[in-house]
């Protein structure tokens, strides 16, 4: 007999999130009125956040396999081959509305959540990074926002004791109700002990295990799926606080009961917590699962069977464990300082059974929790094609060294060193490539090999022309991870969007994942995890359509990889790719000219792949001595990097006739690299080039302590470094808000 | 002017440092402590003359900065 | 040498530091639990480790200070025995009374990772006898309370006897308040007991000891220890 | 019964983090503050019955652990 209190009416039902049409369809699931613990428990299964209504058909247009992949999307992470009997598990996830509210806990809890999800596949993570959108640097929030972020990110990586290597951080106005953070996890498991979360065997315990349960975010995934309001300050005591020191605790206990062979199935507790996980667990093993909600260590007196189900309370774990292996697991959690307590068991109803205080409080049919929630083919309206510019038709800046100047000195070309000294980037003495080049570079055990990993997405593009700045992002991604001298394996992608429920925004979603889709195709780049967070917008105003892409690719041999510092003096720079001058949405348009305009730059996939392998392989051939892609900013603002990474200067040739100069130096045509060669390597570089038909062009030198460009004063590097590094520094120094 | 601001956790809100104090205590075999829930004090002197411009700006300061009011209470005392 | 490293709840550069001690003296390092009693036998130098032991709750290194291996540690201390704590483990040393002072948030009050320069102020100690006096290394830092303060006394004292082994310098190796970030008094970065056996320091010359992965400056540092040891 | 610690550090014990807070409230226009000093405060829970009891019980606590007591000076307060 199910305990029918509260008695459900339209506006509970409503204040839960779900549609009328929904509830009937959940009613006429059950055959019956749900009791109020029912009504929780689908409200959190069928929110957007934890169903992927609106997405879902989408997302399975995306390439998921290559036989390098182990595991794709559908559980805690994807999992890629690495060889020498490793993976690689990966995944990147949003907390924006929690940390819009409370920056700090906002972004703790992001990070452990993510970090969560790496190792509950059995793997130890190794690295984490972040993608960040913050609003316009002059709204009174932003400077309090990134604080609280920046901080809250490192306090849980730093603690943890994983080095928080890279990610990227941008400002527009466009985020000032909705900032994103975006964070991702990477970790390295044994091929063969990878754990996953479905449960198989009848009337076997399941175990909780770490943290106690209070009554933390309760309806946090249902804040994850709804626009904000004026009043969603005010929903403050539902964001959880992050506690990084049981996270550590956990991650070693939790290796050491798979280590011990112990494990059967095992799922975190993220959104939506024990409802979530417990369900997951039955239905990926067509399983039932019964729980007795008086077992589960609570921190709270008087918690009902509801909040318990739907609490967030973080640093919690769900397992199937062999029985005969119960006592020592139990032994190892205890030495660890956690909770341990068996709450349920698996049974062979496929029924979802919670009881409470000897009351049934839910007795769902387990499967249809997840298969039959709703599913929507959203109308969408396909966005309109924007002109694209002529080179010429853009003013020319006063100088070059001057629009170059203000470039590197901007909010979002600036360096951000001011943030990626708040995170221990150096823990485990493994980071080869610290933060500020193109990917970080992280060591496996002891070397030679390594794993390259960045975040990517230039959203000015995606806005633009939703299909090309979707293929831009991975383009970028893989640029990225090629310009150091990786194979790119996979990627994970965390979808940020506005409100699906408009067809533009929608419209925007579905060109972003099409572009996506076939960028990954055509780079064998396939999408092994990712998350989808929409509406994010506030009074109808969303966000710029924000697809990150996290990449992740392999260096078989550390002393042939890459890193954009000039080395030296004398050296011969190099271009490849073709300079058309596309100045539509670059950053010079926006941020010298203060437009955003045109249409963003097409992306070529066949010419990606044709330049990158290229590039790679001249960088594993040990032929060139630095290698950075070109994205924002385009070639000055590339060189001007190289040479403030090193100190080294160079003297640069005039641009090709019938090119504006600051379409040249700053246009933002896709698929070019900028590389450094030692003459006696340029008659081998060239002939590869001229092999495979790929235009490249030698365009200077090293040379000295400035940059000099024909027609221009010459440019102290050292004079660039100032400006680069002191916009953010002083621009967290202003009065806090 | 003296004052103190105490700021505490509000119920229900996780206390890691607090739990972690908790289990010191009780591995250090100090008998009879239940729970310890942490929080702060700051102790200001105000140049303002009277109570009740202490009072309010200590209560302006705590809603600014002192306080992170989504998880946290606070209370002013003015000392004298 | 036989090294062994005591691991808390919350230490996380444990495996930072054991490995830095293999590369520079091919041996392995003895992991010893904190709710352990006892050292493991012929143990020639202790290691506390970086990291957040019990998360740093309260005040850094003040729960970790009171674990049961701290009596062993002590014991270890007053015997002579080496006692090397780096960064969390130098805040435990000084919660613990092993070293005078104590280490506050830093004076920007944010957590730093980032390269320091450090001036070896003399070479005849177990921990710097691979150094020049006066030399300068760069080392990483990432901490976030690693604001150097005692007394007046005390830190009279401290520089009287020679017990400050590195100070937070520029790269010529000058005094400037611009490089010592996080605000130290007299720029201590390092400090020792009295007999020199004990040493807290908040940098992490473990990170700096590998050519694999970046900068070496560190090793000297550990390559002294196995010196002195091996000397011993 | 209840109790509450307060552990603030000594006279003359540098305390940057006063500092800061000091400067942000004074950034932040909240007029009239002229110093700031930051402490803690532990919301203790005790099993024990009698305010003796509990008063010792703490004292204990602090020496051994709550406060520092090269740099700080603790208070107990039993509530009730
Ligand atoms: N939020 C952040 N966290 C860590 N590292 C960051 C962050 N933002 C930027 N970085 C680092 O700064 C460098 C430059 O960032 P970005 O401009 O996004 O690089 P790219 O154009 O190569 O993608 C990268 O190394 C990146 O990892
Ligand atoms: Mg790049």
């Amino acid at each position: 007999m199910i305990r029918n209190e509260p008695k459900i009416t339209p506006e509970l039902v409503a204040q839960h999130g779900l549609k009328p049409d929904e509830y009937e369809r959940f009613r006429n699931l059950i055959g019956r009125e749900p009791s109020f613990t029912e009504l929780g428990i689908v409200s959190a299964m069928w929110n957007e956040h934890c169903s992927y209504k609106s997405s879902k058909v989408h997302l399975r247009t995306l390439p998921v396999s290559a036989p390098w992949v182990i595991q794709g999307p559908g559980e805690n992470a994807g999992v890629i081959d690495i060889g020498e009997g490793l993976a690689c598990v990966f995944k990147m996830e949003s907390h924006n509305h929690p940390s819009f509210i409370e920056p700090y806990q906002g972004a703790t809890t992001g990070v452990g959540g993510i970090l969560r999800d790496v190792f509950t596949m059995g793997a130890r993570p190794v690295a984490c990074l972040n993608a960040l959108r913050f609003g316009d640097p002059s709204h009174p929030k932003t400077r309090s926002l990134v604080a609280g972020v920046v901080a809250g990110i490192g306090g849980y990586g730093n603690s943890f004791g994983v080095p928080t290597v890279g990610g990227s951080i941008g400002f527009h106005s466009r985020y000032d109700g909705n900032i994103l953070v975006n964070a991702m996890a990477v970790g390295i498991a044994k091929t063969d002990s990878i754990f996953y979360a479905k449960a198989s065997g009848v009337g076997l315990p399941i175990v909780y295990l770490g943290s106690k349960t209070g009554r933390d975010g309760i309806h946090g995934a249902t804040m994850a799926s709804a626009e904000f309001d004026e009043n969603s300050e005010e929903k403050r005591p539902t964001v959880q606080v992050g506690d990084p020191f049981s996270e550590k605790l956990l991650l070693e206990a939790c290796l050491e009961i798979m280590r011990k062979g112990c494990v059967i199935a095992i799922q975190d507790m993220g959104a939506a917590g024990l409802t979530c996980s417990a369900v997951e667990m039955g239905a990926k093993g067509d399983l039932g699962v019964t729980l007795d909600l008086n077992k589960v260590p609570t921190r709270e007196e008087g918690m009902s069977a509801y909040e318990m189900m739907l609490s967030e309370s973080q640093e919690r774990m769900l397992m199937v464990l062999k029985p005969e292996k119960e006592k020592e697991a139990e032994a190892i959690f205890r030495k660890w300082g956690l909770d341990f307590a068996v709450v349920g068991h698996t049974t062979d109803t496929l029924r979802f059974i919670v009881q409470h205080g000897g009351d049934e409080m839910a007795n769902l049919p387990i499967k249809e929790l997840g298969d039959e929630a709703p599913e929507y083919k959203r109308p969408f309206t396909e966005p309109k094609k924007l002109p694209v510019l002529d080179p010429a038709s853009v003013p020319a800046p006063s100088s070059i060294g001057d629009a170059l100047k203000k470039l590197i000195g901007s909010p979002d070309l600036c360096s951000k060193r001011w943030v990626w000294e708040q995170y221990d980037h150096l823990i485990l003495n493994n980071t080869v490539q610290r933060p500020g080049g193109d990917a970080a570079v992280i060591r496996i055990e002891n070397g030679p090999r390594a794993l390259a990993m960045c975040t990517d997405v230039t959203p000015r593009y995606c806005e633009a022309d939703p299909f090309e700045g979707g293929k831009q992002a991975v383009a970028e991604s893989w640029r990225n991870l090629t310009a150091v001298g990786a194979r790119p394996l996979a990627v994970t992608d965390n979808l940020n969007f506005g409100n699906p429920e408009r067809p533009e925004i929608m419209g925007q979603f579905v060109g972003c994942v099409r572009g996506i889709g076939e960028a990954c195709r055509a780079l064998d780049f396939p999408v092994v995890s990712g998350n989808v967070s929409l509406y994010n917008e506030t009074q109808g105003r969303a966000i710029l359509p924000t697809p990150t892409i996290g990449g992740v690719g392999i260096i078989e041999d550390l002393g042939k990889s890459a890193s954009l510092a000039f080395k030296a003096e004398g050296e011969t720079i190099l271009l490849i790719g073709e300079t058309k001058g596309w100045l539509g949405q670059s950053s010079y348009l926006a941020t010298v000219i203060g437009k955003e305009e045109g249409a963003p730059p097409p992306v070529d996939l066949a010419l990606e792949k044709k330049n990158g392998d290229l590039v790679r392989a001249l960088i594993t051939g040990k032929l060139v001595t630095a290698a950075h892609d070109l994205s924002d900013g385009g070639l000055l603002v590339a060189l001007a990097e190289m040479a403030m990474a090193s100190g080294i200067g160079a003297k640069l040739d005039a641009p090709p006739a019938g090119l504006p100069a600051h379409a040249y130096w700053f246009g933002e045509d896709q698929a070019r690299y900028v590389l450094t060669a030692t003459p006696a390597n340029l008659a081998a570089i060239e002939a590869r080039a001229k092999a495979t038909g790929i235009i490249l062009t030698r365009i200077g030198a090293t040379k000295g302590k400035e940059l000099t460009l024909p027609g221009e004063h010459p440019i102290l590097v050292q004079a660039l470094h100032a400006l680069h590094e002191s916009w953010l520094p002083a621009y967290m120094a202003g009065p806090a808000g | 002017m003296k004052a103190r601001v105490t700021v505490t956790l509000k119920n229900g809100v996780l206390d890691p440092q607090g739990k972690a104090i908790e289990g010191a205590l009780r591995s250090l075999g100090v008998a009879g402590v239940e729970s310890v829930r942490q929080g702060k004090v700051f102790d200001v002197e105000l140049s303002v003359k009277d109570k009740p411009a202490a009072e309010a700006a200590l209560k302006n300061a705590c809603e600014k900065l002192l306080a992170n009011t989504v998880i946290e209470n606070y209370r002013v005392e003015v000392i004298g | 040498m036989k090294s062994a490293v005591v691991v808390f709840p919350g230490s996380n550069r444990e495996g930072d530091v054991a490995r830095a001690i293999e590369l520079t003296s091919g041996r392995k390092s003895e992991m010893v639990w904190h709710a352990d009693t006892s050292l493991p036998k012929g143990t020639d130098l202790v290691v506390l480790p970086g990291g957040f032991s019990y998360g740093d709750y309260l005040r850094c290194g003040a729960i970790a200070a009171r674990a049961p291996i701290m009596d062993a540690v002590r014991e270890h201390a007053n015997k002579g025995g080496l006692v090397l704590g780096i960064c969390n483990g130098f805040q435990i040393l000084c919660e613990s009374g092993l070293l005078p002072g104590v280490l506050a948030r830093n004076a920007k009050l944010k957590f730093m990772c980032r390269e320091v320069y450090l001036r070896i102020e003399r070479s005849d100690t177990p921990w710097s006898r691979r150094y020049n006096a006066g030399a300068v290394i760069k080392v990483p830092v990432a901490h976030g309370e690693g604001n150097y303060l005692a007394d007046a006394e005390t830190i009279a004292r401290l520089e009287g006897e020679g017990r400050v082994l590195f100070r937070y310098v520029s790269p010529e190796g000058k005094l400037d308040p611009a490089w010592n970030y996080n605000g130290a008094t007299n720029a201590i970065a390092g400090i020792m007991s009295e007999k020199l056996n004990v040493l807290g320091l908040m940098p992490h010359p473990e990170n700096h000891v590998d050519p694999a992965v970046g900068p070496t400056d560190g090793r000297g540092f550990f390559e002294s220890i196995k010196a002195a040891l091996e000397a011993a």
